[in-house]
């Protein structure tokens, strides 16, 4: 037995960081998501490009890096940590689904896609409530789409679309006018988040809906930065107790202040054990498998809520001011615990992986 | 036991209602709503519903006639915090609160005359100059120097969580004019904002808004004729002014959560999960938990009202409401899903809560005046002797 | 705006608690509990009756005490904080349903009721398991009754069952060979709880239910004994960190335990504060009183729990042994969760209350 | 990465649930709910239980064989652990589980050979004599004497929280040597209760029963001989055995979990809830958790596979297991109503999980061994550095 990663996935896991920290420190993150329309740096994105990072987890035959589930795991830790904004994950996922497409269309596609010269994303949410039984509101005949899409994270950067319709996955490449979005302004400013008005020409990729692999990878990458999230604002929590003083002493000489990071470390660990033990699995195609995943989704999800909510209390005043970091890493969690399925949704698969 | 109002208090809270009916044009959602309000525009929303008030003697409910008060109980005070809630929050709120207590009780009558009325009216606006940047929940740790200079004192230093000044033209400000004595040498100023020497700067929030700010002394004027007490009282007197407004938001803060409450239901109907059993069951425990807020806050102004006074049980209200608050926004993010996260001029966001602003604000709550932790250390040792 | 008891009320209670501090200190609970086989005196239920407690609410015209929800929930908080075993609130409730029914059955027995010469409990429930729909499992039919209802506390000792059926409420004497009871052994050992097979000669005394203000008494009443029961477990508590050394100082010097201690005292407090409003309001009738009563079930149930447990934990080890006091409070706490409309139904009813 | 056992780790396990299926008769419940067994009975199955582990060779699986172990790692070990739950718990698991650790890297060739054997066979049973009712999170405050007698010890003091020893031979006792050295002055000696001047009283817990005892010692002798290690190394070792049985219960608890859940799973389905939405989100959480906490496990064990030694990691462990106990009992009682009330023997009682007692004895999990706030000071002082 042995639960650290081999060779490979610890070299790809420091060098992710390595690059991270030199190109997207957090300075360059505010900077882009605060100043920036698009909310991301496409220059970064670029670069990820040219490192193979948008092919990750594809296969060799396909240009990819082939990359496992325990190798996406460690770059999303490595990318919740720098808190990376942008739809980094949706562009792997969007190629996770090309690359299981017949055809030249959605091959070739995808060849842009891991160069970086397209960003393809999927276009499912048709609900800005609860999701819930509701007629479908996009449809797709004689070679035109029809509806509105949305919430879609960083929609309006998209080159083309991939939607989900009743008749079955269309392909809506951005109309020369570009897309007719609204955007939504949520609490957390890191997002871009709009909703598409779809009345374009597309193209019919394929009848069936996405495959199960894909929301698996994406609930792992999408536990993976939340428990860099967490790891990162668990740091700054620990630091900041060891450096405020109050009535003549550090406050991480408190003890009811070292018991909640005590707390929060003992929900940051057993994260990360959940999240690479099931990543593990995926990789095995254990038939644990997708119990796995969706436990690691929901654990993470609330987990890194109570670790960066906390850290906010922890940092007392300047927590609650833009100036200081905590609320990068909150808002960001709060808003990944509702995507890649959220907890409530993750619990109710992983009952059903156990046949409950 | 009797936790009814008394006949007055009924009057009292009918004509209350009657005088909103006529003079609230919009809520402050629908001024928060509306995309050509900014911050400017929305304080002076805030000034001239404060002077509405003053002219319809809704200032200073709970002080004394002769104070420019309305000489009626805190209970006619948490009435009206609670009626007034969809109102436009007034502009000098914190100078009311926390300045007029100190005025009226520690103050000579000259400076009562001259500041009372105008604080009021809001014609002065006053924010409060208690904590800095090295002095939070430790305040009397605080380090700004009021240095003699002939009759009158120079300010030195830094003080924060001031409500945003720009458009304050007074601060009030604890100084110490003995470095050695902690307590002791503590000294309560009234210095105007405008002047060399004295440099605000906004704080900004998470929330993206800038309702607190920074304050820089540096050889500021603070005038000798401006002292409230004595020399050296400050601190006993910032610690009394902070009960005085005991019981003043008891009714208000479950009143608001009715609010928030009912948006949460009304979507979980439109979503139409209000049927599932676990939606129901996290309902009904905010709903129970709000409802066992309001008893608190009934027996709190019980207590006042047959002369007790609620001493470190106040931590207890603001234990629960602040958490309580963070529970009732996390639930909405759960049950109300992606909508929940809009921003309140957001295209789809709900019309009468501002959750997305909400699921930040609460943050403030458990930090704020006293945070969780200092609450629960003052009822360990003032309450439990532990 | 008054919060204190009234005169009488606050008479009733001081006088309430001096008579169980003389006649049922712990150390009697304790004997009565673990040594006799009926769980209760039957001496010092002959003293209550003599007192007038076993009709306290009920009409002077009836011969009752006519005490109000307000003094009954403050005699219960009384009863809770003596941990007193035995039936007394379903006595009571008993007599409730009594006193609101025709013909001199009723009243008969009700007059031997609260001169405790007959001890008469409510046989409602039906299952062991969580309640459901279940077809009713007691018929009444040609003066005969048949089936078997349970669990029913301290149903062994009944000189007479009210028992619900289809049929109506039936009357059903305690045969002369006894009841055929299976005793129900549950990990609170103040407990006696049985199944009563019953297959005897009853008499049909109402063909309503029983009346939601028995329902709404019984649920306020059990608050009150919550109240009690947590306020006396936490002055146990607060006691025991104040005179308890560990690493050269009193454990309630340490700030992590006094936090716990903090949180045990706001609930405490915030249901001292429920269970009297909602009973105020009972007997003021106010609209909102079902409402309000639910809410104080609910929420003293779950903080007495929480109270209780933690008092356990607080003393450490000792909290653990038999020998120590804190598990009789934890044990009675969290039998009565689910008793007198447990936790989760009282969430449903203030819900409905509100229209919800 | 990999968390799969190697081909000799399967090859174990299957065997050894072979030999249970020859060899274990009846499950510890069902000795539990048979009428005819009492305290002494049941002991008795369990001495005997642990002679055919012993003669199987399962009893010091990740002993050095020279010491009649079976020189395997904690891996089989954690893997025994969580495959014979269902099996009578062994007479003298105290014993092997703290006192083999002292012999095997602490006491003399001579004191190895007389004691192990005996201990495995269960020939001796042993208790643990460390707590004092004074000393319980603060173990070093311990006051037990040993006063010197000739070439050997007088024993004068009392011991909580041993074993129940009615039908212990042996105690392992820490006894100060010198009252004024906190550490340096305890030593670690080894007793026979069958002497004057030993007294053991049984301790019942909440639940009724008694499987914890007082020692009071009176002028006991404790024979030099019998001392592991120096005088005053007793503290040091004492620190050191409570290190080697890590990991040993890390498949343990979560197997006995997933068994407390199938028979809550099992009972939500049998009374109809388990459609409701609340009733999934509960159970769901809860197997979740337990999932989360078999990967903590996983991954203790695959650290030690490869060498690494995890150090107040261990914390982690026993906060979770322990707090995740308490909640799940609590759900039981919730979902399963009345009926997880029922103690184990009582018409009506679940048949495969004894919930009366669960519900009561999870509240042990949080204070014995080191209370949950011992364990999270832990994590504080030693991780975080705090």
């Amino acid at each position: 037995m042995q639960f650290e990663l081999n060779e490979d996935n610890t070299l790809l896991k420091s060098s992710t960081r390595e690059f991270l920290e030199k190109e997207s420190p957090l300075e360059k993150v505010r900077t882009v998501t605060e100043e920036t329309p698009e909310g991301f740096s496409r220059e970064l994105y670029a670069q990820l490009a040219e490192l193979g990072y948008l092919g990750l987890t594809l296969p060799e035959s396909q240009g990819g890096a082939e990359v496992g589930p325990v190798g996406l795991a460690a770059v999303t830790h490595e990318m919740g940590r720098a808190a990376l904004p942008g739809p980094v994950l949706d562009i792997l996922l969007g190629g996770e689904v090309l690359s299981r497409l017949e055809g030249d269309t959605a091959a070739n596609l995808l060849q842009e896609v891991m160069k970086g010269e397209k960003m393809v994303l999927l276009a499912h949410s048709e609900t800005l409530t609860h999701p819930q039984e509701a007629p479908p509101a996009v449809h797709f005949s004689k070679g035109m789409i029809h509806g509105t899409k949305g919430p879609v994270a960083f929609g309006a950067s998209a080159d083309a679309l991939l939607v989900t319709t009743p008749q079955g996955l269309v392909l809506v490449p951005r109309p020369g006018e570009g897309w007719n979005t609204v955007s939504l302004d949520t609490f957390d400013h890191t997002q871009r988040f709009v909703q598409i008005l779809l009345d374009d020409p597309g193209e019919l990729l394929s009848d069936r809906p996405i495959p199960q692999e894909v929301d698996l990878l994406g609930a792992v990458g999408a536990a993976g930065l939340l428990l860099g999230l967490m790891e990162r604002s668990l740091e700054l929590a620990v630091d900041y107790l060891k450096e405020r003083q109050a009535f003549g002493r550090t406050i991480g000489s408190f003890q009811a202040l070292q018991h909640r990071a005590s707390d929060m470390w003992i929900k940051t660990e057993s994260s990360r054990s959940a999240v690479y033990r099931a990543a593990w699995a995926l990789e095995e195609q254990l038939e644990e498998a997708p119990f796995l995943v969706a436990a690691a989704k929901a654990f993470t999800g609330d987990a890194a809520g109570f670790v960066c909510g906390e850290t906010i209390q922890l940092f007392g005043g300047v927590g609650f001011t833009w100036e200081y970091d905590p609320h990068i890493y909150f808002k960001r969690v709060k808003t990944l615990q509702q995507l890649y399925g959220s907890t409530r949704n993750q619990l109710e698969l992983a009952l059903q992986a156990k046949g409950i | 036991m009797n936790l009814r109002f008394t006949k007055e208090q009924e009057q009292f809270r009918s004509d209350l209602n009657d005088w909103l009916q006529d003079n609230l044009v919009r809520s402050w959602i629908e001024e928060l709503r509306d995309p050509k309000n900014n911050e400017k525009t929305l304080f002076d929303i805030r000034r001239s519903w404060q002077g509405k008030l003053y002219e319809a003697g809704y200032l200073g409910i709970h002080w004394p006639r002769k104070w420019g008060g309305r000489g009626l109980s805190i209970v006619e005070h948490a009435i009206f915090m609670a009626d007034t809630l969809h109102a436009p929050p007034i502009a000098s709120r914190v100078g009311i609160n926390l300045l007029g207590p100190a005025l009226i009780h520690h103050a000579s009558e000259e400076q009562r005359r001259r500041f009372i009325p105008k604080m009021l009216s809001g014609e002065e606006v006053w924010c409060q100059g208690f904590s800095e940047p090295d002095a939070g929940s430790d305040l009397a740790a605080l380090r700004t120097r009021a240095i003699p200079d002939g009759e009158d004192f120079r300010l030195e230093g830094q003080k924060v969580w001031t409500t945003f000044g720009p458009w304050s033209d007074w601060i009030f400000v604890l100084a110490r004019t003995d470095p050695d004595d902690r307590y002791g040498g503590i000294t309560f100023f009234l210095v105007p904002l405008a002047q060399p020497g004295v440099e605000v700067r906004p704080i900004r929030q998470i929330t993206g808004e800038s309702e607190f700010g920074e304050v820089f002394f540096s050889g500021a004027l603070a005038k000798r004729e401006h002292i409230i007490g004595e020399i050296g009282e400050g601190w006993k007197i910032a610690m009394t002014v902070l009960s005085y407004e005991r019981g003043s938001m008891s009714l208000a803060h479950p009143a608001r959560f009715d609010h928030n409450l009912k948006d949460l239901v009304r979507g979980v109907q439109e979503n139409g999960t209000i049927k599932r059993s676990d939606v129901r069951e996290k309902v009904g425990r905010l709903l129970i938990e709000n409802e066992v807020m309001r008893a608190n806050g009934y027996r709190t102004l019980a207590t006042m009202a047959s002369g007790g006074a609620p001493g470190p049980e106040a931590s207890l209200e603001k234990v629960f409401w602040s958490e309580y608050a963070r529970r009732l926004a996390d639930a909405a993010l759960d049950l109300l899903g992606f909508q929940a996260q809009l921003q309140v001029r957001s295209p789809g966001a709900r019309q009468e809560m501002n959750w997305g602003h909400e699921a930040l604000w609460v943050r403030a709550g458990t930090i704020l005046a006293g945070t969780s932790e200092i609450q629960r250390n003052i009822i360990a040792k003032r309450i439990l002797k532990l």
